[in-house]
């Protein structure tokens, strides 16, 4: 009823390319912002926060991350753990070693370490293609375990391999509690998810997508394949070398290499097919799916195992949980590979229409 | 986009509301989280502990309702020895409860590191029994750690005593060679710096091999002992890790009784899958055998035998399994320290915390409660968060593990200079002010 | 010498071991064009179900071993050809057309439910698998070098078992009429189709086939490392075989396993010391990659032209 | 219609003895003939002939084995696709070759990267240089895509349009680019007579208005021999005939070859 777009006429380019041509939707996003950053602070509890919010929002930066390359650019990455290990170790030797920076500076920095690293080990998906470029970001995954669990210098030669974040202010404010945390965190995801949405709707953006759909049609009208691949695997490893800096320096607080393990890159990829490939709101719905899910399951499958008879143990529920992942990822592929955001931009669909039919 | 984060959002509140709303349902309950992991590679030792662990509870639960009057209760909390999986439990469960988890048991060294950090901020003390960093032995700096029973570095001090009885004395471990295969991950690297400073001080060499975790593939450490053929090896392992291990040992003939496991590498599922070729092997025990002490009795009674355990049959009894009956026994006893002095309601988790620092179990205490046999005296001070230093070695001899040896007790004129510093480093970079222990009542 | 023979030897029997493994991944892309992420969760899943029978029949049914063998090796090829039916009605028919990285993608998905689904079933303790398979160590050549040369049992024996797999696959392939329909379909879905050879008929029995290697992997594994979860990252192991070797040969998928497993255990053991050590994993797939910059269809793959 | 003849003088491409093999067969030997600028200049034969890989050849997909290219002056033996690109070529594929998962709009607008320059930085802000050179090139789009007449589906995914429209939407992105030489490999396979004519109409107009140089590869004989300035008609990768429409109708090795086959 309300969400119509009849009347609004659009005079210029500029507000026909715009990121939500319709205003119910430019009105809604900000309502969205606005609440996310001064409603919840107000609502949430201290669980709330760190079992959902700010997993989700960190997340959410690593999914549009792996989205660039994978959805984007259409580069298979299973190494996405790896560069958030590297933005995360970064981010720590630039906090120890350069003691007057800002943490969140050196988790900028990080990114940017993690982006270099991306384009080194985006060089052979020059040269290979598909399952190839898979194994070969796996190669990418290993390395990186081994790397700082095994060159003492990353982690400062602790004696156990764990290292700890410093402790997080800007100009000598604590932001150490939960409200601040997500508040950072949000902060970094908000901004960045605006820039890559702006970078895939110019013509890095069309270049990526141009190679993710027929790349040999790519290079004959003009796009360089290892422009466009690089910058893809330099903006997709940013990104998720920021989510890495923000998930150790912020989430975990203490980490080892086992927290950027190959299934947080499995994790990752489950997002952003369930979320949506190619899409950045996508991303961001996938995240809150995956981390929601099992502690949904946690809570509810016991109750409704008992309503049975049944005793389920926790061993029960999260093999349940790999199933229900699993069940999930071919349903998506094979029903709706544009994930729950192609469901979404369908239901809206639906709702411009709204009272009639077609 | 939206709808998305509003469903989000009322999602996360009604969890929340859910969580306050069962928070509020007892008063005069007492909640102790379980974290666990009954699945992936590490399950097949994760099972049994976890099984102890609840059915001890269960157990004060059917058999005095629960301590002192105070009824407990219990969630696990499936972590998979995940590191971030075990900090959202830990964000999930530490509030639980009218007055929040009684104490965490994580039963994982990574996860250990990251809660040390938030533990002091959330007042929820840790009991990292035979795990854990070896410093936060010292309570002044990690007042909210507690490796109760042993540390690792405890563990490779006795584990080098068992080796030099073994060969006639201290005296001759030097130019012997001693190999540490361990699991490539905090837990595994912890008794290096203990180990080596023995090497120094004892004159034996020191060869550490790093096995990249799971560990299910060892072929070629195992070619590279066989190589550097040292007289004996230790073992820090977990999970597939032991069980390919000595297999492996089998495999490139290594005798079996020069191998050494941490307590951690000396339970049932660590032996049986290598069949035969477990015969012979030695590892060190969190001071308790496998089989049943006179709790048994009441554990049948109340849980076994009316189905309530989730055990199987052979889990009982086994080392794991008794060492989660243990861990349970501590923390509750703990508790029932800190109501005697608090009284006799939920305990937070700062009075728990008090309660733990002050856990006095003498040998009739232990032997009343049913453990003797299990575990020696233990007392735990502000500045001993660990309790006792003993420990034994025992083998399979391919059907069950046989107690071969007397307690040992850690040679402290080595661990606590290195505790003392370690912690001290740890303090000044954290920004920490020690306790005064001399203070402390 | 004899020390570096030795590592050579333990790599290659190792190598063996992982083309097992990669056999099935070959078989499955060769026919279907599917990278089968979830072999290694199959090889899992027939494990356990070998394994349980075993239990059951001898423990609670007092079944003699041989028995208790053959209907262990029964049941866990039921299993087996109800994972093929499945994947092959529930998966690959309402993915046909869709390209590879897609399928590939919902493999994942199908190894991440194969391993709830298996655990659920069958429990996720460590389970020790005895077939009859001897396990002892041997040592040969103990006159040219001291100490000789160990070999252990079990490998040899696995070994074997590749080989007559890999030599029962070849016949398969090129004498009966099955297999060249595999063949053809391997060249052309559109063609085969057209031709009258039933897709579906295919798939299914290659994806048996490959459940039946699996549960080939499975028995030999399990009964060196117990069955349990971690068999299933025995398919990471497989991968720079398969790398190496060329996604579409078996050949390869052997030649590639021999390689690999004798250049990361002797980089383990003579580099790996310098480095640290742990570096075998990696060191697998640096080696496939550096080899695949140089030949990007691998070993023994098919030069792919592309065409527009 | 009869055939237009129209002179010219200027020699924008020439091949000169190509020739190119896949592992010992051979697509071409031994090809020569040039494109005059301004001109339509269409490549027949039957099938297999090596049409598409002479046009592989043209735009830097394929490489020659023997003999070289002559593009605006510069001979070179080969070239990246991309730098033909870069040097004013661009085309049409016979298996249409569009980015199925992007909208019509997107498609064309991928036609201009050569000419859209700003960075990472500014993109990813979007003001400045990067939303300006967004629009003006969006303005240059919307030209062609009323050229094309197909507003209606700016916004559609190409993977959804129907084949004639698909074509034409390739057309566009060939056309975005600005090109000197358009290679056209079979524009009108698969239409109906409507969308044929519809497809001739666009074909002589870029000529005309843009003076584009046009070479295209079609099979139907009737649409070849109207709009075509020139022919070359290749059989088994050799070089047959080469000439104006009423030469090559003439031409006896070529109706014995392909014309005298297909009729």
């Amino acid at each position: 009823m309300f969400y119509r777009e009849a009347g609004q006429f659009k005079v210029s380019y500029a507000a026909d390319q715009a990121v939500f041509p319709i205003a119910q939707d430019r009105i809604a996003m900000l309502a969205l912002l606005l609440i996310a950053f001064l409603v919840v602070p107000f609502v949430a509890s201290e669980y709330v926060y760190r079992a959902v919010l700010i997993p989700v929002v960190i997340l959410s930066l690593a999914a549009i991350g792996l989205n660039v390359l994978m959805g984007y650019c259409g580069q298979v990455s299973l190494g996405s753990g790896a560069f958030m290990a590297v933005g995360a170790y970064a981010a720590y030797n630039f906090a120890i070693r350069l003691p007057f920076l800002n943490p969140f500076v050196c988790i900028l920095l990080g990114g940017f370490v993690a982006a270099g690293v991306g384009i080194a080990f985006g060089v052979p998906s020059l040269r290979i293609k598909g399952f190839y470029l898979a194994c070969a970001t796996l190669a990418a995954q290993f390395f990186a375990d081994w790397a700082f669990l095994r060159i003492k210098w990353f982690t400062n030669y602790t004696p156990s391999g764990s290292i700890n974040a410093p402790p997080l202010e800007i100009l000598g404010v604590d932001l150490s509690s939960p409200t601040a945390n997500y508040i950072v965190c949000l902060v970094f995801t908000v901004v960045l998810a605006i820039a890559t949405k702006n970078i895939v709707r110019g013509h890095i953006g069309r270049q990526w997508m141009a190679i993710r759909d027929m790349d040999i049609a790519a290079e004959i009208i003009g796009v360089q394949p290892m422009y466009a691949k690089l910058t893809a695997f330099a903006v997709s490893s940013f990104l998720i070398g920021v989510a890495g800096g923000l998930w150790a320096f912020v989430y975990l607080g203490s980490w080892e290499p086992a927290a950027f393990s190959i299934d947080r890159s499995f994790q990752l990829m489950f997002m952003i097919i369930i979320g949506g490939l190619g899409s950045i709101l996508g991303s961001v719905l996938g995240a809150a799916f995956i981390v929601l899910l099992p502690i949904f399951l946690n809570q509810a499958l016991p109750p409704f195992g008992a309503l049975f008879g049944w005793r389920i143990s926790t061993a029960t529920v999260s093999h349940f949980e790999a199933m229900i992942f699993g069940a999930l990822i071919i349903f998506f592929l094979i029903v709706e590979p544009h994930g729950l955001a192609r469901l979404w931009s369908v239901a809206k669909e639906k709702l411009r229409l709204w009272p009639f039919p077609h | 986009m939206g709808l998305r984060k509003l469903a989000l959002l009322g999602a996360a509140i009604a969890s929340a509301g859910v969580i306050v709303a069962t928070a509020a349902q007892a008063q005069n309950e007492q909640f102790i989280p379980g974290l666990v992991y009954r699945t992936g590679a590490y399950a097949p030792n994760g099972i049994p502990f976890a099984d102890g662990v609840r059915d001890y509870i269960t157990m004060l639960n059917e058999r005095d309702g629960g301590i002192n009057g105070v009824k407990i209760t219990f969630e696990e909390c499936e972590t998979g020895y995940a590191t971030d999986r075990g900090v959202e439990c830990y964000e999930r469960l530490k509030g639980k409860g009218p007055t929040g988890a009684a104490y965490f048991s994580p039963l994982s060294t990574g996860i250990t590191f990251a809660l040390t950090e938030k533990a002091p901020g959330d007042k929820v003390p840790l009991i990292t029994m035979g795990y854990g960093r070896s410093e936060s032995r010292d309570g002044a700096v990690f007042e909210w750690n507690f490796p109760l029973l042993g540390t690792y570095w405890t563990a490779a001090n006795v584990a080098v005593q068992h080796i030099a009885k073994e060969i006639g004395g201290l005296d001759k471990l030097k130019g012997k060679k001693i190999a540490l295969l361990y699991h490539d991950s905090p837990y595994g690297k912890e008794p290096i710096a203990a180990l080596e400073a023995m090497s120094k001080k004892y004159g034996f060499e020191f060869l550490p091999i790093p096995v990249p975790a799971p560990g299910s593939e060892q072929k070629s450490q195992w070619l590279q002992i066989r190589q550097q053929r040292p007289d004996y090896v230790l073992l820090w392992g977990w999970g597939v890790m032991n069980s390919a291990a000595v297999t492996e040992a089998g495999n490139v003939n290594y005798p079996r009784d020069k191998m050494i496991g941490v307590w951690w590498s000396g339970a049932e599922p660590d032996v049986v899958p290598a069949g035969d070729k477990g015969a012979g092997y030695k590892a060190l025990m969190l001071q308790h055998p496998a089989g049943k002490s006179a709790v048994y009795a009441d554990l049948e009674k109340y849980v076994i035998g009316p189905g309530k355990s989730l055990a199987k049959p052979d889990e009982i009894g086994s080392v794991l399994y008794n060492r989660g009956l243990i861990n349970s026994m501590l923390g509750t006893e703990s508790i029932r320290t800190a109501m005697a002095k608090f009284g006799n309601k939920p305990m937070t988790g700062e009075q728990v915390r008090w309660g733990i620092e002050h856990l006095d179990l003498t040998a009739d205490r232990i032997k009343q409660l049913g453990f003797e046999g299990m575990i020696g005296p233990i007392k735990v001070s502000c500045s001993d968060h660990e309790g006792t230093r003993l420990s034994r070695v025992h083998q399979w001899d391919g059907k069950k593990w046989n107690v071969i040896s007397d307690w040992y007790t850690a040679d402290d004129s080595i661990l606590a200079p290195m505790v003392k510093e370690t912690a001290a480093k740890y303090a000044t970079e954290k920004k920490i002010t020690p306790r005064d222990c001399s203070k402390e009542s | 010498m004899g020390f570096f023979l030795e590592v050579l030897i333990g790599g290659l029997l190792a190598g063996v071991l992982y083309s097992l493994v990669a056999l099935g991944f070959v078989l499955i892309f060769k026919a279907s064009g599917v990278f089968n992420f979830a072999q290694g969760a199959m090889v899992l899943t027939a494990a356990l179900a070998l394994v349980r029978t075993l239990d059951i029949a001898q423990k609670e049914w007092h079944w003699p071993f041989w028995l208790a063998l053959v209907a262990g090796f029964l049941f866990a090829a039921f299993v087996m050809a109800i994972i093929a039916w499945a994947s092959e009605r529930l998966v690959l028919r309402k993915l046909v057309n869709q390209e590879g990285i897609i399928l590939f993608m919902a493999t994942i998905g199908m190894t991440f439910f194969i391993e709830g689904l298996a655990q659920t079933v069958f429990g996720a303790d460590v389970y020790p698998l005895n077939i009859g398979l001897p396990k002892e160590p041997i040592f040969i050549l103990e006159s040219v070098f001291d100490g000789g040369i160990l070999v252990n049992e079990l490998d040899i024996w696995a070994a074997v078992i590749a080989g007559l797999l890999v030599a029962g696959l070849a016949l398969f392939f090129q004498r009966t009429r099955i297999g060249r329909a595999l063949r053809a379909v391997a060249d052309d879905h559109a063609a085969a189709q057209s031709v009258g050879i039933p897709l579906n008929q295919i798939w299914f029995i290659v994806w048996l086939v490959a459940g039946l290697v699996a549960l080939a992997a499975g028995a030999v594994w399990g009964s060196k490392l117990g069955v349990q979860f971690s068999l299933t990252l025995l398919a990471l192991k497989a991968l720079p075989v398969l790398i190496l070797g060329g996604f579409t040969s078996v050949p390869g998928a052997i030649i590639g396993g021999l390689i690999i497993g004798a250049g990361e255990k002797l980089a383990e053991v003579f580099l790996g010391p310098m480095m640290g050590g742990g570096i075998e994993i990696w060191f697998a797939y640096v080696l496939a990659l550096l080899f695949l910059l140089v030949r990007p269809q691998g070993l023994f793959g098919e030069r792919i032209i592309e065409r527009v | 219609m009869t055939a237009r003849t129209r002179s010219f003088n200027e020699v924008l491409l020439s091949v000169e003895n190509i020739s190119l093999s896949f592992g010992g067969v051979k697509a071409l030997s031994d090809i020569s003939f040039d494109i005059a600028k301004g001109e339509i200049r269409a490549i027949i034969g039957p099938n297999g002939a090596g049409k598409s890989s002479m046009l592989n050849c043209i735009n830097g997909f394929y490489h020659p084995q023997e003999g070289a290219i002559t593009y605006k002056g510069v001979r070179r033996s080969q070239m990246r696709p991309h730098e033909a690109a870069e040097q004013g070529i661009a085309r049409t594929f016979q298996n249409i070759a569009l980015f199925r998962g992007m909208s019509t709009l997107d498609n064309i607008m991928t036609g201009r990267n050569l000419r859209m320059k700003t960075g990472l930085f500014w993109q990813a802000l979007h003001v400045g240089p990067a939303a300006r050179e967004e629009i003006e090139h969006r303005q240059a789009v919307e030209k062609i895509i009323d050229f094309l007449e197909i507003q209606h589906i700016r916004k559609v995914p190409v993977g959804q349009l129907p084949y004639g429209l698909q074509k034409r939407v390739e057309l566009g992105r060939a056309l975005a680019a600005q090109p000197e030489l358009l290679l056209l490999d079979e524009p009108m396979a698969g239409m109906n007579i409507e969308e044929k004519q519809d497809m001739c109409r666009f074909v002589l107009d870029v000529n005309d208005e843009f003076g584009t140089t046009i070479c295209l590869i079609e099979h139907d004989m009737g649409v070849v021999m109207d709009i075509s300035d020139r022919v070359v008609v290749l059989d088994y990768g050799k070089k047959i005939g080469d000439g104006v429409p009423d030469e090559i109708k003439n031409n006896q090795a070529v109706i014995d070859a392909y014309l005298g086959v297909s009729h």
